[in-house]
């Protein structure tokens, strides 16, 4: 097993911290991809953050009321070895997104 | 034993090699059947011993198959390369891993002026048995030199042949027939596809040289390696939308290329794009362009179209959606294609 | 988001189209409740995805097997910025909401068909449009979810010469409420200001009046016991009681009227309300 | 700079026979005759080019005589003649390369036990310790000999190969024969600190310093160097210091760099002439040997020059033939293309 550490992300529009309001997850935890870690709220919005991955939550960083900077640990999963460490990030395969369509008289000699 | 027992058994046997698999697990069990297989395989890279390499695919392989069989190294390519000549020359069938793409730059050396022509210059006594495998190809925002694609100017090389897998099944076989080939291969992961999962056939590869087609199509080919076949494939069901039937062709083999696949292929639908990650000027898409021209000139219907990255050093992430081809690029590709008319 | 947009059914009220965005999110697979729709009204100067969508109140009402109908009101999120005033007044915007459920699939109550009728959980400005619309149809609201509401709507004494003068010159707003909602309005860059201005001209003309018309469906209403904007929530119970309508009261602990909504106290009640 | 092997020092140190002393001459003699001649082949048009390794005699005859050729293997770069001759490789085949009949030369590499010639400076010392490693994984007692100059000695793959080898305690004799010249540039102006046996030290690894220019000496060293390997110690740095008497090929002209004084005073007595008067001192040799070294290396180098002159080019599908083991489609198809079209003429 490893532990990969999940820093607070950019949460858009040039945001660099978030306040705690509470965590929704504990250590020990074992979480799934897209579940709710912890209720944060930032100069613009209160917002529920998604887990990056599935794991067991190690540690977690920020009491409510505290302020987490981007960038800083949020929270510390324990992986499998598998995909703990590797360079970049695992692409999802999302659903195949289109602006384009196709027109076209197939002329079929 | 009753014919419908016998029938069950064998169906249970053919489940049992069937199995669900990520890329990183087939070609990590590839190595490990390699590495039961043959004694003289070996196989070594930075981190590839105890960590399992920086993407997985050696995991647990030294552990299995002890460290004279898998082991780290000092974090030097060309070194890693140059070792691997010594090795096939004393007769073992080096497997060795740079981490990624742009990491094969410092080997150059060995690669081109030393692992290619050495069964050449020594007029075949000292055959390279070496599979170079190279995570490869982009998509995972990752640093500098962590996305590059150098198919192209691995293919311009003689004296080595070029493959690229696009799903877990192709990769466990691929990377099986590569490692007991005679000769260099330069094994290109496509590192964004690591992780999903896939049906593996583990009894039956299938033909394993040339190109594959992956979804037959009527109106147009749509020719990729690699990480772009999986991109492809959704562009061909969108396009199926449209009521465009596009052919998927994963070429698989950069070199040599399956021409006659090729013109197979295109003498078919008439139509074709070729897609690649690697920048435009001099891409492989110019080559595989040529081929289907030379083979299909009197019936193609447009000219062959490239849609490719940019003649650009690889991007940041933040830019690379903007760099790799991307869904509505490649169905503008195929826009032209359709519009053409000649003269 | 992985929602089914409608926009192929456009359908028109009086007679323009009011280019809302609005999307459809089934179920979670294998959780379908059967229960009627949910729709999901936003506040003013928010969006969809910044008050239901980040703060994972969709993902919260699908796993609940709940089908959930989100809507950009005018001006704001994904939908269209009209130019014309009336677009944007309360009545105009109740009417679309309308046409926007029926698309969506949302039938009248029938009596013993829990897929019948609709729910609808409001927060702030949403609210008010959840309270007037319940009230203007009883024959399709099935239960009120009310968050972060207040009796008199904050945008109607909203000062809307000082907020042109401050934009036009930079001339300091005065009113300490006109110049937060401004703030508010001015941090998030999507937003477009000239429509949440004709927003507010239109509420203005169109101001809260809770005692007009009263919904008499069940509903709960919710705010953060921090929250100043919600003071006179027990108020408007009281007026809701009066009428005869069954009403719960929460207050979130801790909570203000900006970070009210992500709350897992908030979802937990208003699922557990609507889950009848 | 370690000049003491302690493993071996002591274990290996029998004095050369004065039969084996009077080989080392007659294969120095070899050598010398062949450089001579090659360096006029040249300029009588039988090959086009020539690197000389005149006054490397000693270096390379005595180190490469403590290679055992049934479990030893010797990596070159393509001024390594002398090595080619003491190994025992067939020197028309070796030559083959200057009459640029094939790159690596037409001897076969895996019974010669001399990997082919090798053009790129520092290429194939990585290839050693790759080859070394190998010996340590079957349990092997074989060691590589990794020949390069000092020149080669600034290429990035030296280091890694040291380092590599120390690492893994690889069974590598790194032999330079720092020859004072790398082309035009004296080592002064290349080797950094002025040794390259004294980079060992930075790797944990012993390194010597001989004088290059001594046939005994070398071979003490490098012989020792092979039996400290051997021992499972790691490699070895062996550094022969001598001169390149001659140009660095035959398309050279030292006269651009250095004075025909400075070569005189530069490069110290003849390694030949050297062994020669240590023969005659110890009674290991007389005159009647001498002259029937020289004949038969004179009678030699007659008949390698007829192997040279009778050598025709290749044919040219060879060209196709050994670029992969398993050729392509494409490959078949260009060498069809090439015979009609070459036939066509």
């Amino acid at each position: 097993m490893a532990e990969i550490s999940f820093p607070l992300p950019d949460l858009g529009e040039g945001l660099i911290e978030a306040t705690v309001l509470e965590w929704l997850v504990s250590p020990g935890d074992q979480v799934e991809r897209n579940q709710p870690l912890v209720e944060l709220e930032t100069s613009k919005s209160a917002l529920e953050l998604p887990s990056p991955q599935a794991g067991k939550v190690i540690r977690i960083h920020g009491a409510p009321g505290e302020t987490i900077n981007v960038g800083e640990p949020l929270v510390v999963f324990e992986v499998p070895d598998n995909t703990a460490g590797i360079v970049g990030t695992v692409p999802k395969d999302d659903a195949p997104k289109r602006r384009v369509r196709l027109s076209a008289v197939l002329d079929e000699d | 034993m009753s014919e419908s027992t016998t029938a069950t058994l064998e169906a249970a046997a053919r489940n049992e090699q069937s199995v669900k698999l990520s890329m990183q697990q087939a070609l990590n069990r590839a190595l490990d059947e390699v590495l039961a297989a043959d004694p003289k395989t070996v196989v070594f890279g930075e981190d590839c011993g105890q960590l399992g390499g920086v993407f997985r695919i050696t995991d647990g392989l030294q552990a299995k198959h002890g460290e004279t069989r898998v082991f780290d190294t000092p974090l030097a390519e060309s070194g890693i390369l140059g070792m691997s000549v010594g090795l096939a020359m004393a007769g073992f069938h080096p497997i060795p891993e740079v981490q990624f793409d742009g990491f094969a730059y410092p080997a150059i050396n060995q690669i081109v002026c030393q692992i290619a022509r050495m069964n050449y210059r020594s007029r075949g006594k000292l055959p390279m048995p070496i599979t170079l495998r190279v995570p490869s190809f982009g998509g995972i925002r990752a640093p500098e030199h962590h996305g590059e694609s150098l198919e192209a100017l691995f293919a311009h090389v003689p004296g080595l042949k070029v493959v690229s897998p696009s799903d877990p099944h192709d990769a466990y076989h691929l990377l099986k027939y590569a490692a007991t080939r005679p000769d260099p291969v330069i094994f290109m992961e496509p590192k964004s596809r690591y992780w999903q999962k896939g049906d593996v056939d583990t009894a039956d590869g299938g033909t394993l040289t040339g190109a594959r087609i992956v979804r037959p199509g009527r109106h147009l080919t749509l020719v990729a390696w690699g990480a772009m076949v999986a991109r492809c494939l959704q562009v061909a069901e969108l396009a199926a939308e449209d009521g465009i039937d596009v052919e998927v062709l994963d070429l698989r083999w950069l070199k040599p290329i399956d021409a006659e696949a090729l013109a197979t292929s295109v003498g078919k639908t008439r139509r074709a794009v070729v897609v690649h990650e690697a920048p435009l000027t001099s891409g492989l898409g110019a080559e595989v362009a040529q081929l289907i021209t030379q083979n299909c000139f009197d019936t193609l219907k447009a000219p062959v179209e490239r849609v490719t990255g940019f003649d650009v050093p690889y991007p940041s992430g933040d830019l690379e959606d903007e760099y790799i081809p991307n869904i509505d690029r490649i169905l503008l590709g195929i826009q032209r294609v359709l519009e053409y008319r000649r003269g | 988001m992985s929602g089914r947009h409608t926009e192929e059914h456009i359908h028109t009220v009086e007679g323009t189209d009011p280019h809302l965005f609005v999307e459809v999110h089934e179920p979670a697979e294998g959780t379908d409740a059967g229960l009627r729709p949910v729709l999901l009204l936003h506040g003013f100067s928010s969006s969809t995805k910044l008050n239901w969508g980040d703060t994972g109140w969709i993902s919260t009402l699908k796993s609940a097997g709940r089908r959930v109908i989100t809507v950009d009101l005018p001006g704001h999120g994904k939908s269209g910025s009209p130019e014309d005033l009336d677009s944007y007044s309360p009545s105009r915007i109740r009417a679309d909401l309308l046409q926007v459920v029926a698309d969506a699939g949302a039938r009248p109550l029938r009596s013993g068909d829990p897929a019948s009728g609709l729910d609808v959980i409001g927060y702030s400005l949403g609210s008010r449009l959840a309270w007037e619309f319940g009230a203007t149809q009883p024959e399709l609201v099935h239960r009120l979810v009310l968050g972060g509401p207040n009796k008199e709507d904050p945008l109607a004494s909203f000062d809307l010469a000082a907020a042109q003068r401050y934009l036009a010159d930079g001339t300091p707003i005065e009113d300490e409420s006109t110049a937060g909602l401004l703030k508010m309005a001015q941090l998030l860059p999507s937003n477009d200001l000239f429509a949440l201005l004709s927003l507010i001209e239109a509420i203005k003309g169109e101001p809260f009046d809770p005692a007009e018309a009263v919904p008499h469906m069940p509903m709960l209403l919710v705010a953060g016991d921090q929250d100043e904007r919600s003071a006179t929530m027990p108020e408007l119970a009281s007026i809701a009681a009066h009428a005869g309508g069954m009403v719960e009261q929460l207050l979130v602990p801790g909570r203000n009227h900006s970070n009210a909504v992500t709350s897992r106290m908030f979802k937990d009640a208003a699922v557990a309300f609507l889950g009848v | 700079m370690d000049s003491l092997l302690p493993a071996v020092a002591a274990a290996d140190a029998a004095p050369l026979a004065p039969g084996q002393l009077r080989e080392l001459y007659s294969l120095m003699a070899a050598v010398r005759y062949l450089d001579t001649a090659a360096v006029a082949w040249q300029r009588q048009g039988i090959i086009p080019g020539y690197a000389p390794e005149l006054g490397q005699e000693a270096a390379q005859v005595g180190s490469a005589y403590a290679l055992d050729t049934a479990r030893d293997f010797a990596f070159p770069t393509y001024r390594e003649m002398g090595v080619a001759r003491t190994m025992g490789v067939d020197m028309v085949a070796y030559m083959s390369t200057h009459k640029a009949t094939w790159h690596g030369g037409m001897y076969d590499p895996l019974a010669s036990r001399l990997a082919p010639i090798q053009a790129v400076v520092a290429g194939s010392v990585l290839h050693a310790v790759g080859w070394a490693h190998g010996q340590t994984l079957e349990g092997n007692d074989g060691v590589a000999l990794a020949y390069f100059g000092d020149g080669a000695s600034s290429q990035g793959d030296v280091h890694e190969a040291m380092n590599f080898a120390a690492v893994m305690k690889a069974p590598v004799v790194f032999f330079i024969q720092n020859n004072g010249w790398a082309i035009s540039v004296p080592t002064e102006r290349q080797v950094a600190g002025g040794s390259v046996a004294a980079r060992a030290a930075g790797y944990g690894i012993p390194g010597i310093q001989v004088d290059g220019n001594d046939v005994i000496a070398v071979h003490e060293a490098t012989r020792n160097a092979f039996a400290h390997c051997r021992a499972g110690n790691g490699p070895v740095v062996v550094e022969a210091m001598t001169y390149r008497r001659g140009p660095h090929s035959t398309a050279d002209d030292p006269g651009r760099y250095r004075s025909l004084d400075d070569e005189r005073i530069d490069a110290g007595e003849d390694p030949l002439e050297r062994l020669r008067k240590r023969l005659l001192a110890e009674g290991a040799a007389d005159e009647a040997f001498f002259t029937a070294a020289n004949q038969a290396a004179r009678a030699e180098e007659e008949a390698i020059r007829t192997g040279i002159e009778a050598l025709g080019p290749r044919p040219g599908n060879e060209m196709f033939d050994f670029v992969f083991q398993e050729t392509t489609p494409a490959l078949e198809n260009q060498a069809t293309r090439w015979r009609e079209e070459s036939e066509h003429v």
